[in-house]
């Protein structure tokens, strides 16, 4: 039987598969690693890790919503010092490429975020999170101002060799716009998108059902945005595009590829099926078969328009 | 921390619009203990999205139970299901009551549907301890007695038993026991919680022989850890949030702020 | 037993309930007619009219979602002057207020519209579409440009003493900046939200499911991201709001009034359920009474967010 | 055109995978004719959240019947529906089959699942006029001969009857009755029906005694005219569309462009 190249690359990074756990929905791996095999992923990204440990917000958190979910965590994580003595360790007994989710309220924090972790050796690539909807300072403030988005590029490409991807905001009129800006300023690579902004209130005592009022919103109701993101740049910009939002299987792995995807995170469906990656790659090897796709990085962009 | 899909083996309705789902599922059973709870996926599909959080309320050989009302789109499907269907189950998640600890006297406290875990509690301590339990409501409909030994019964309206709320009935029966070493376990809406609480303050001024569990609740999406939405203020650290799943769902009373 | 004001008022516009039929979703009222008693509504929004008549776009024009739907009709209409002869009359025969949705693809065209359409009698506003994701022409280009907005507000306010409504395009990054073009330029109240931009693949033809490749997304799907729309609106703008995107019942009526809405249109869901205004005024008029508000305007931005 | 909600009375399988659903409805049973359709709502709640178009199959009584094979979601929902259970149905929708016109012989080609329409005009032909039937399928198990009269199998690899299309088979038999007054009914896939109307032309140059009329299909969101999603082309104006919905799902042949 003929086998499948299922590996893909991003700037040079050089991925098993192009299956991505995205940042937030798999904290730092190790609970989702009682359920599967860290190691047959294409890569993990982990919770956006910031200079200082950060609470969070209060509750609620999260909201269901009609195929989706609204989070506002607003970036809980335990801080710089204890992910690199506490959570590295960890994930350093997988062979499996770490990408570090860095969200900052400054660019001079992105800078010494990246400086301290640069020379952490599992970690394969930086994943800038300047996109996040659900904290005041940082997140869209940045993630919505193109010259901010430029600055931010441009100084942590400057400060390491690993590869940079910029994670985008959905919440723009062109991110496209925003993805030539990662390019000009070196970014590796973009990943696309974000969660949408959303909000929803308890009728009876007419609060918003998140205490921070707004969320970004996740899962299956975004799919077709995230898909249209994901054309747009393709369309538009040389550069190489992660795509995420929405995907529950391996048939929107498959039609994120082709609207452009060189690889794909999986967020939301990890809360639901922690498993799901095994039944994917499965699922994208069987597809390449049958349709004789011997690398999986042929599907990319691989659209017809006629 | 496991997937499995197990069958249904049948619902009953134990009182009006209060079921008990026995579902057939040997891992659970071997290994799940009180206070712990299971998420489950009602549908093969994905709507509703998420899974729904569920105690465990009994385990009988390779069975266990679920007790739970109708109260949405998730519950409602799940009181559909026939017998033989299978869910999707993940669990046994977070920690539970710790019931094999130094005390004489259990004292069960539960609300509404907080008596949801106390069938398997029971189970557990009915023969190693002196239990007695309060069950309040509303109203007589909303009290479940289920499977509850030496019980006393507090309803809101006074349609049953002492006319108040719970933890109001509780303070004052407990007092004729302050002479022993009494552990109690509770669960029920916040507002139960946060009584319970002012009262052990006031109880404490008469006795240090009290310790307290009690059983907390958040929306949830993940169930195990990874997604960071069900936190609980740690009352010993104003910078941290315990997370509701897999620090709790059971805490010390003393442990969180609610 | 106590009675509820249900009557809300848009600009001069005076409704018996915010109930409106969104544009595009009941045609020109013809055939939901055969379903519902056109005069209990608050108010039906016929399909954009242009100039000159839209055939549409090629088929496929809809592709179904989770929780929702993508559409690419690209405005197919039937002209003014069809408009005026052959729907105008059959809408006459009942005591509901007309609201005329107009798209162009230029402010001329607009205004032209709007010149011959102000003599007829019922029509009492109309709602300008700037924000149509499927056409070439008109549509995004207009809906995403603030100056070409505020121009088009300007010139149509110019032309007609009637109600103006401006309907926004969620595919920005700010739409209280819109929102507050509009008012500036003397529109009398504001739409959110169109649909928003997506799209679907198939992933064995590797073609769009669309033929115009991008369509717009709406359904319940979009609930959370059009409440947000709303909210943004208003808390930042002191203007008339008409809340539209994923309402399904009557809690989702509710839901949008207190973030922000004078009154609410129903789309998609008059396909699956052309009754549902019926049920849903119904289920408003209960809870009034059962938490004692006598005009349910006084629901409008009654959101605590202490 | 209404909204009814009706009882779904059995569910039998014709043939491996091809379902027949009889519903009770007397509404739409009094007023549905041959080539109409119905959109039904699968689920109580939105998800699918479109309905789902199916042609009328049959009329008995105050019962009609669906055909339909496990496509996707909503028509495995529908086929898990059980006895009692009920469909919120809406139609009767669309143009249905001109067939009290003048003519003699009626002449049914259906490809697969196009067959569903037949039954019910079969029913209300066979006592005026003479049937003759052309099915056709891929392979043998796609050939759905329910109810049909007087039929023809055409297989395209053969398994069973003639060897190719359907209508190469129709175009060869067809030639022994162009004397007679000739009214096709046709209803399969959007290939078939191209080659049908390629077919008449040619078979034009032989005889004016052939009218034609097709049942065509298209993703739809309302059925019923008013969101526009559903258009084919107008054969005599460039500039405009029909809606299959509203001015179909049936129409001559030469007024649409496949
Ligand atoms: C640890 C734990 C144990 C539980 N044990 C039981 C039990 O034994 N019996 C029982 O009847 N119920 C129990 N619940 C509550 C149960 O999970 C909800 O009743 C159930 O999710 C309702 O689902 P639904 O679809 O019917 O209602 P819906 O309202 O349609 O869906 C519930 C929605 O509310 C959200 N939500 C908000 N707050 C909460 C909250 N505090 N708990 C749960 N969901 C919330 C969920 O995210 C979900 O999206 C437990 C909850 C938790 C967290
Ligand atoms: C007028 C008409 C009559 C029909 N009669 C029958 C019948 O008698 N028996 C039968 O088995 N099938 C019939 N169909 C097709 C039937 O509607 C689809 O098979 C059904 O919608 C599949 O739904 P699903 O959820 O199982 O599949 P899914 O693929 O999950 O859902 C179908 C989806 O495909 C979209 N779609 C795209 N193209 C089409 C298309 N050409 N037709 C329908 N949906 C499309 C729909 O919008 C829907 O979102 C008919 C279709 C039409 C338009
Ligand atoms: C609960 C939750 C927490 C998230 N936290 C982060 C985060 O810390 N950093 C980040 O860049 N993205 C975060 N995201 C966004 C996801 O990485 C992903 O971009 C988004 O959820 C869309 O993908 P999905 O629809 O597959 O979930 C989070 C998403 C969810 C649902
Ligand atoms: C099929 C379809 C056609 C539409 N056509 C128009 C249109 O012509 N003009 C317009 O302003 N909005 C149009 N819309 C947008 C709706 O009016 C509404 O803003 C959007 O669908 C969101 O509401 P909903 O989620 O309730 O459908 C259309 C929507 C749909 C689904
Ligand atoms: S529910 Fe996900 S972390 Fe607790
Ligand atoms: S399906 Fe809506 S117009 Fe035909």
């Amino acid at each position: 039987m003929k086998t499948v190249d299922l590996s893909v690359s991003i700037g040079k990074l050089k991925l098993r598969n192009p299956i991505l756990l995205a940042s937030g929905t798999v904290g730092y791996g190790n609970e989702i690693s009682d359920f599967i095999d860290l190691s047959i992923l294409g890569g993990i990204i982990t919770k956006s890790i910031s200079l200082k440990p950060r609470k969070g917000n209060k509750p609620q958190r999260i909201v269901e919503t009609s195929s989706g979910m609204l989070n506002a965590i607003g970036l809980a994580n335990v801080g710089l010092e204890e992910f690199i003595k506490e959570k590295i360790p960890f994930l350093s007994n997988y062979d499996v490429p770490i990408i570090c989710n860095i969200a900052a309220s400054s660019i001079e924090e992105y800078v010494e975020c990246i400086k301290t972790l640069d020379s952490v050796d599992v970690i394969k690539a930086f994943e800038i999170n300047v996109s996040c909807p659900n904290v005041k300072d940082g997140g869209l403030q940045f993630g919505n101002n193109l010259m901010m988005v430029g600055k931010i590029t441009e100084q942590v490409r400057s400060v390491t060799e690993k590869t940079v991807i910029i994670k985008l905001s959905p919440n723009v009129s062109y991110i496209s716009e925003f993805a030539k800006v990662c390019k000009e300023n070196g970014a590796d690579a973009v990943s696309a998108i974000n969660t949408v902004v959303g909000t929803a209130f308890n009728i009876n005592t007419r609060k918003p059902k998140l205490s921070n009022i707004f969320g970004g919103l996740s899962g299956p109701a975004i799919k077709p945005i995230a898909l249209a993101k994901v054309l747009e740049i393709k369309r538009s910009v040389e550069i190489p595009i992660i795509g995420v939002g929405g995907i529950m299987n391996w048939q929107d792995v498959v039609e994120f590829m082709i609207v452009g995807s060189s690889a794909i995170q999986i967020g939301t469906l990890n809360f639901i099926d922690p498993t799901a990656a095994v039944s994917i790659i499965k699922g994208l090897n069987d597809y390449c078969l049958k349709n004789n796709i011997e690398s999986i990085s042929q599907l990319t962009g691989a659209y017809i328009l006629e | 921390m496991f997937i499995v899909n197990s069958p249904v083996v049948e619902l009953s309705e134990i009182q009006k619009a209060i079921f008990l789902q026995k579902i057939k599922s040997p891992e659970i059973a071997d290994q799940i203990l009180p206070g712990q709870f299971l998420n489950i996926k009602v549908t093969e599909g994905y709507a509703p999205l998420l899974r729904r959080p569920f105690s465990i309320c009994d385990v009988e050989d390779e069975n266990i139970f679920l007790m739970f009302n109708i109260y949405g789109e998730g519950t409602r499907i799940l009181s559909c299901k026939q017998k033989g269907q299978l869910l999707n189950i993940l669990g046994p998640l977070g920690k539970g009551f710790n019931y094999n600890t130094d005390f004489d006297l259990a004292v069960f406290i539960a609300g509404g549907l907080g008596a949801a875990p106390f069938p398997y509690l029971t189970r557990k301590l009915k023969d190693k301890k002196d239990i007695i339990s309060f069950v309040g409501g509303r109203t007589q409909s909303d009290v479940i007695k289920y499977n509850f030994l030496n019980y006393l019964v507090a309803t809101e309206d006074g349609t049953e038993g002492f006319k108040g709320n719970v933890i109001d009935l509780f303070e004052q029966e407990i007092k004729k026991y302050l002479n022993r070493r009494i552990k109690i376990f509770a669960c029920g809406p916040n507002g139960m919680l946060k009584a319970l609480s002012d009262s052990l303050k006031r109880l404490n001024n008469l006795t240090n022989n009290i310790t307290c569990e009690i059983s907390t609740e958040s929306a949830m999406a993940c169930g195990f850890g990874i997604c960071q939405g069900c936190p609980i203020q740690d009352a010993n650290n104003s910078e941290h949030y315990y997370l509701i799943c897999k620090d709790g769902p059971v805490f010390n009373v003393n442990d969180v702020v609610l």
